[in-house]
């Protein structure tokens, strides 16, 4: 139960998020949303992932406020803004529809099927000597995938380099 | 039966040493980007002989056995989409040698270079559904930095939205591979393919491939996820928008459609039709969008999508002569449409200016950027003894056998609209008086010159005499396609 | 179910920002909520009922634990969620340097 | 003008300097128990380099680029990515990229054991940790830049 009330939370710190005018407002709420999610996978016996994300959370709020100046835009309520607007929640609706007659097939709720990972559960301290099943899967199960997830956070701070230079163009001497 | 990992350690390697060396010592980014692409381009054509020895490997990483841990698997398709890659990267990392002299900060753009191709190998590599997608966002991310690299204000503003849809995709992707792990509670996609096809079709499975449909077919710039392309692949530097539009998209969108629809999910009628219409919708909307154009990039940005449009539409036609037609047409794309980009950029680093109407008479100034151009403007408007004209021709073939007569049609319109197009810029570019202002224009340094005439002379080589040779290697991939759920079987057969 | 759909409801929450915010960071903002809405996806699939964080104790037996696989699976996403919201932020100070606005409506030299 | 004034307050300033040195010691605890404990490589370096930014917030940034500045995080991430890397490619010792090639795994629950694992947190704390100071510094540094033209 504690679950659902948690979801109905971000949920409403979200449209929060979406709606307020102030920009430094709507950073914030996100931040709710971000360490409501970190409650969550704490109530989901997730630790690794709470501490994950509460610190992760914190940095992307730092960013997120670095970039934050001004106020948000005021809203131009056109024409075409309100066929556009009417579309897009058609859309949402359409895809949510779907997803409650398709999700009705998924194993219920607090009932995985683990094929694979009753294995990990099983033979994971005995093959790999850790304690921590979710270390033994990054690091040794699926440690080529970490190695891809290195590469990423890599490539983004080669990209903020990048993109962050003063002058992409040497300039000619004219 | 070691090399797997290579096609991902290798350009992971380089990229780390270049950033961190690079800085200090100038050169070293040319030397190990080229040379780097050079072994990984001699690995992929070792693996054409590896496939036509074994016809599958599956490389166990860490040695645990697959569904417990990642596997790697070569068969024909992959070993054919190394080839496209990593022969396009080559040629591209040859041409930035002096190309990428304009720029600040070259030894940032190897490695990011870099960093893309290992995502694109390691995407066509895998074996996992999760891998699949780290490798996905790996090439991704690159790109999205890559298209900004310049920093002016339209190319951060084409970065932006490209990064956005891009982001939104990965989404898409995300929800899916969540979803199918619930329904299959495994990643490894020979052993989902196994249970798929053990519970049979269900309406989640449909849910599951229409999310696939849009995130990939974002990533692909399907038509009615087009718009990020002609403002991302115009704005990047030449040599990255060869990247992007000669292989990117198609790893990124097509192969992933391929590899995941007809091997993991099962292919079905109504995905069938639905690529093809997809397919018909991009090839006439493109190529319409782009006769109006004077930018020269943005033209030929234009006609990627509508050349997807063509390789969709051979592939959805799912006969054997429909996906042969179309992964040649994969293949000759991914060749001229980046000597097409080459060119411009060629036009671009002498001239300064990316406009039709600026420009004539550039024949004879640059003869042989003019030279290619034409040879490459030839090939892909489908004139009969180049590349471009073969693999067009099996695709309206294919149409015609499966008697889709409209779709046929639409080709045939599409191939007229494009040569309509080429034929203009032919005319404005490089034939008529030369304009005053481009005297003294020089052609461009050596690598440059050196990688358009090699991708030239494949266009040639590949429209007369490479069809024969090449039938057996595209024969492989074909099959692989056509194997559809079988490729389950075969995976857990070579794991023994 | 409902954990289900609530957290889709987030997620569609996240697009609808993405798709009609006309600021910039309000469309970083969009990004972000899709994010944390796919991986909670993902950690709620893999939940059991009464389960025990797969870490294991001294001296103590294994039964009931939840699925390991989705978590180490989010750490991931998670990582990739903060270098593309890293990345996007990056391009957004830039275009505010070049523009002047973080209206997207404004920034459109790029047409056709 | 100001200059030595960057910064918050004394206050902060003050806090700052007591907590700092255990927010660090706190990111390390957590990378080298990550095998047998909550937590692992990923979190520890996001905490290591929240302890930097925190010191970059507090005192200004040109305190901070003191102790690490941004070329020599560049540097340590490149390291860090490679040493992860090598770690990968010397699983071929036992057959296979990413063989975890410790036969002896130690006992369970000790700081020294499961093989790679450590060594792999260790590697990708470093990356994280220098990797999004360095993000930080750039995005800080660029502000500055923007303000002085």
């Amino acid at each position: 139960m504690e679950l659902q009330l948690l979801l109905l939370f971000m949920i409403f710190a979200a449209v929060v998020a979406v709606e307020v005018k102030d920009l430094l407002s709507s950073v914030i709420a996100v931040g709710a949303v971000g360490l409501g999610l970190s409650l969550a996978f704490l109530i989901l016996k997730a630790p690794d992932l709470a501490i994950t994300q509460l610190v992760v959370e914190i940095l992307c709020l730092i960013i997120l406020i670095r970039a934050t100046i001004k106020k948000d835009m005021p809203l131009v309520r056109d024409g075409r803004w309100f066929f556009n607007t009417i579309s897009t929640l058609l859309f949402i609706a359409l895809f949510l529809l779907f997803a409650y007659f398709a999700l009705k097939e998924l194993p219920c709720f607090g009932q995985p099927t683990m094929r694979v990972a009753r294995e990990y559960i099983e033979k994971g301290l005995e093959k790999t000597g850790a304690t921590n099943i979710v270390a033994a899967i990054i690091l040794d199960f699926r440690g080529y995938d970490t190695l891809g997830e290195a590469t990423i956070l890599f490539t983004a701070v080669m990209g903020v380099l990048a993109v962050i230079r003063r002058a992409g163009r040497i300039k000619d001497e004219k | 039966m070691k090399i797997l990992p290579f096609f991902v350690i290798i350009p992971l390697g380089t990229a780390f040493l270049i950033s961190l060396l690079g800085k200090k010592i100038k050169s070293l980014g040319d030397i190990l980007a080229n040379l780097g692409t050079l072994i990984l381009l001699a690995l992929s054509l070792y693996s054409i002989r590896l496939v036509d020895a074994h016809k599958i490997l599956v490389y166990k990483v860490g040695g645990w056995i697959p569904p417990i841990g990642i596997c790697m698997v070569l068969d024909g398709l992959s070993s054919f989409m190394l080839v496209t890659v990593n022969l396009v990267s080559f040629l591209v990392a040859l041409y930035s040698i002096s190309y990428m002299e304009k720029y600040t900060g070259k030894y940032k753009f190897y490695t990011l270079f870099m960093l893309m191709l290992a995502g694109m190998n390691g995407i066509i590599i895998s074996g996992d559904l999760f891998n699949l997608f780290v490798f996905l966002e790996i090439a991704s991310i690159s790109s999205y930095a890559l298209v900004a690299f310049g920093t002016e204000a339209e190319e951060l503003e084409a970065s932006f939205k490209y990064a956005v849809m891009g982001s939104v995709a990965s989404g898409f992707i995300l929800l899916g591979i969540a979803l199918l792990y619930s329904y299959t509670s495994t990643l490894n996609m020979a052993d989902i393919s196994l249970v798929l096809s053990e519970k049979g079709s269900s309406l989640l499975v449909s849910f599951i491939a229409v999310l696939f449909l849009m995130g990939f077919g974002l990533k692909a710039a399907l038509v009615p996820f087009h718009a990020w392309l002609a403002d991302a692949h115009p704005s990047a530097p030449a040599s990255i928008s060869a990247m992007l539009s000669g292989v990117l998209i198609k790893v990124l969108g097509v192969y992933a459609i391929m590899r995941l629809f007809f091997n993991v999910i099962g292919i079905s009628n109504t995905i069938l039709s639905i690529l093809m219409f997809l397919g018909a919708i991009s090839m006439l909307a493109g190529v319409i969008l782009a006769l109006a154009q004077w930018d020269f990039k943005r033209l030929l940005a234009y006609h990627s999508i509508s050349q997807i449009g063509y390789i969709v539409l051979g592939i959805g036609l799912g006969t054997p002569l429909g996906i042969l037609g179309g992964l040649f047409h994969l293949f000759n794309h991914s060749i001229f449409k980046s000597l097409l980009f080459l060119n411009s950029g060629a036009v671009d680093y002498s001239l300064g200016t990316r406009d039709l109407r600026e420009m004539g008479g550039l024949k004879e100034r640059m003869p042989v950027t003019a030279n290619t151009n034409l040879i490459a403007s030839m090939s892909i408007a489908g004139i009969p003894p180049f590349n471009g004209f073969w693999s067009k021709l099996i695709i309206i073939l294919a149409c015609l056998q499966a008697n889709r007569f409209g779709y046929a049609l639409c080709a045939i319109v599409g191939s007229i609209l494009t040569l309509a197009s080429f034929m203009k810029v032919q005319k404005y570019a490089f034939f008529g008086k030369l304009n005053e202002r481009w005297k003294d224009v020089k052609e461009v340094p050596l690598a440059m010159r050196l990688s358009m005439i090699i991708l030239a002379m494949i266009c040639i080589i590949g429209g007369i005499l490479l069809l024969p040779i090449f039938r057996p290697f595209l024969q492989s991939a074909v099959d692989v396609l056509l194997l559809g759920k079988g490729y389950a079987g075969i995976v857990f057969g070579a794991i023994q | 179910m409902s954990e289900y759909i609530l957290c889709l409801i987030l997620f569609c929450i996240g697009l609808y920002c993405v798709l009609r915010k006309r600021n910039i960071i309000k469309i970083v903002i969009g990004l972000g909520i899709i994010e944390y809405a796919v991986n909670l996806f993902f950690v709620l699939i893999g939940y059991r009922m009464h389960g025990r964080a797969p870490i294991l104790a001294k001296d103590q037996q294994i039964l009931n634990m939840v699925d390991p696989i989705p978590q180490a699976l989010v750490l991931t996403s998670i990582v990739i969620g903060l270098a593309v919201t890293a990345l996007i932020v990056a391009i957004a100070i830039r275009l505010y340097e070049k523009y002047g606005t973080f209206d997207i409506t404004k920034i459109n030299r790029l047409k056709g | 003008m100001k200059n030595k004034e960057t910064g918050m307050t004394l206050i902060v300033k003050t806090i700052t300097r007591l907590t700092v040195g255990l927010i660090l010691l706190y990111g390390i605890y957590i990378v080298l128990h990550g095998h047998i404990s909550p937590g692992g490589g990923f979190a520890g370096g996001v905490i290591i380099a929240l302890s930097f930014i925190h010191l970059m917030l507090a005192f200004g940034r040109e305190t901070a680029l003191k102790k690490l500045s941004e070329a020599w995080a560049s540097i340590i991430e490149s390291i860090g990515a490679i040493m992860f890397l090598s770690i990968a490619i010397l699983g071929f010792i036992g057959g296979h990229f990413f063989f975890n090639f410790f036969l002896n795994k130690g006992k369970p629950f000790d700081l020294f054991s499961a093989g790679i694992i450590p060594l792999c947190n260790i590697a990708i704390s470093l990356k994280v940790g220098a990797g999004l100071f360095a993000i930080f510094a750039a995005l800080v540094l660029f502000q500055g830049l923007g303000e002085k033209e």
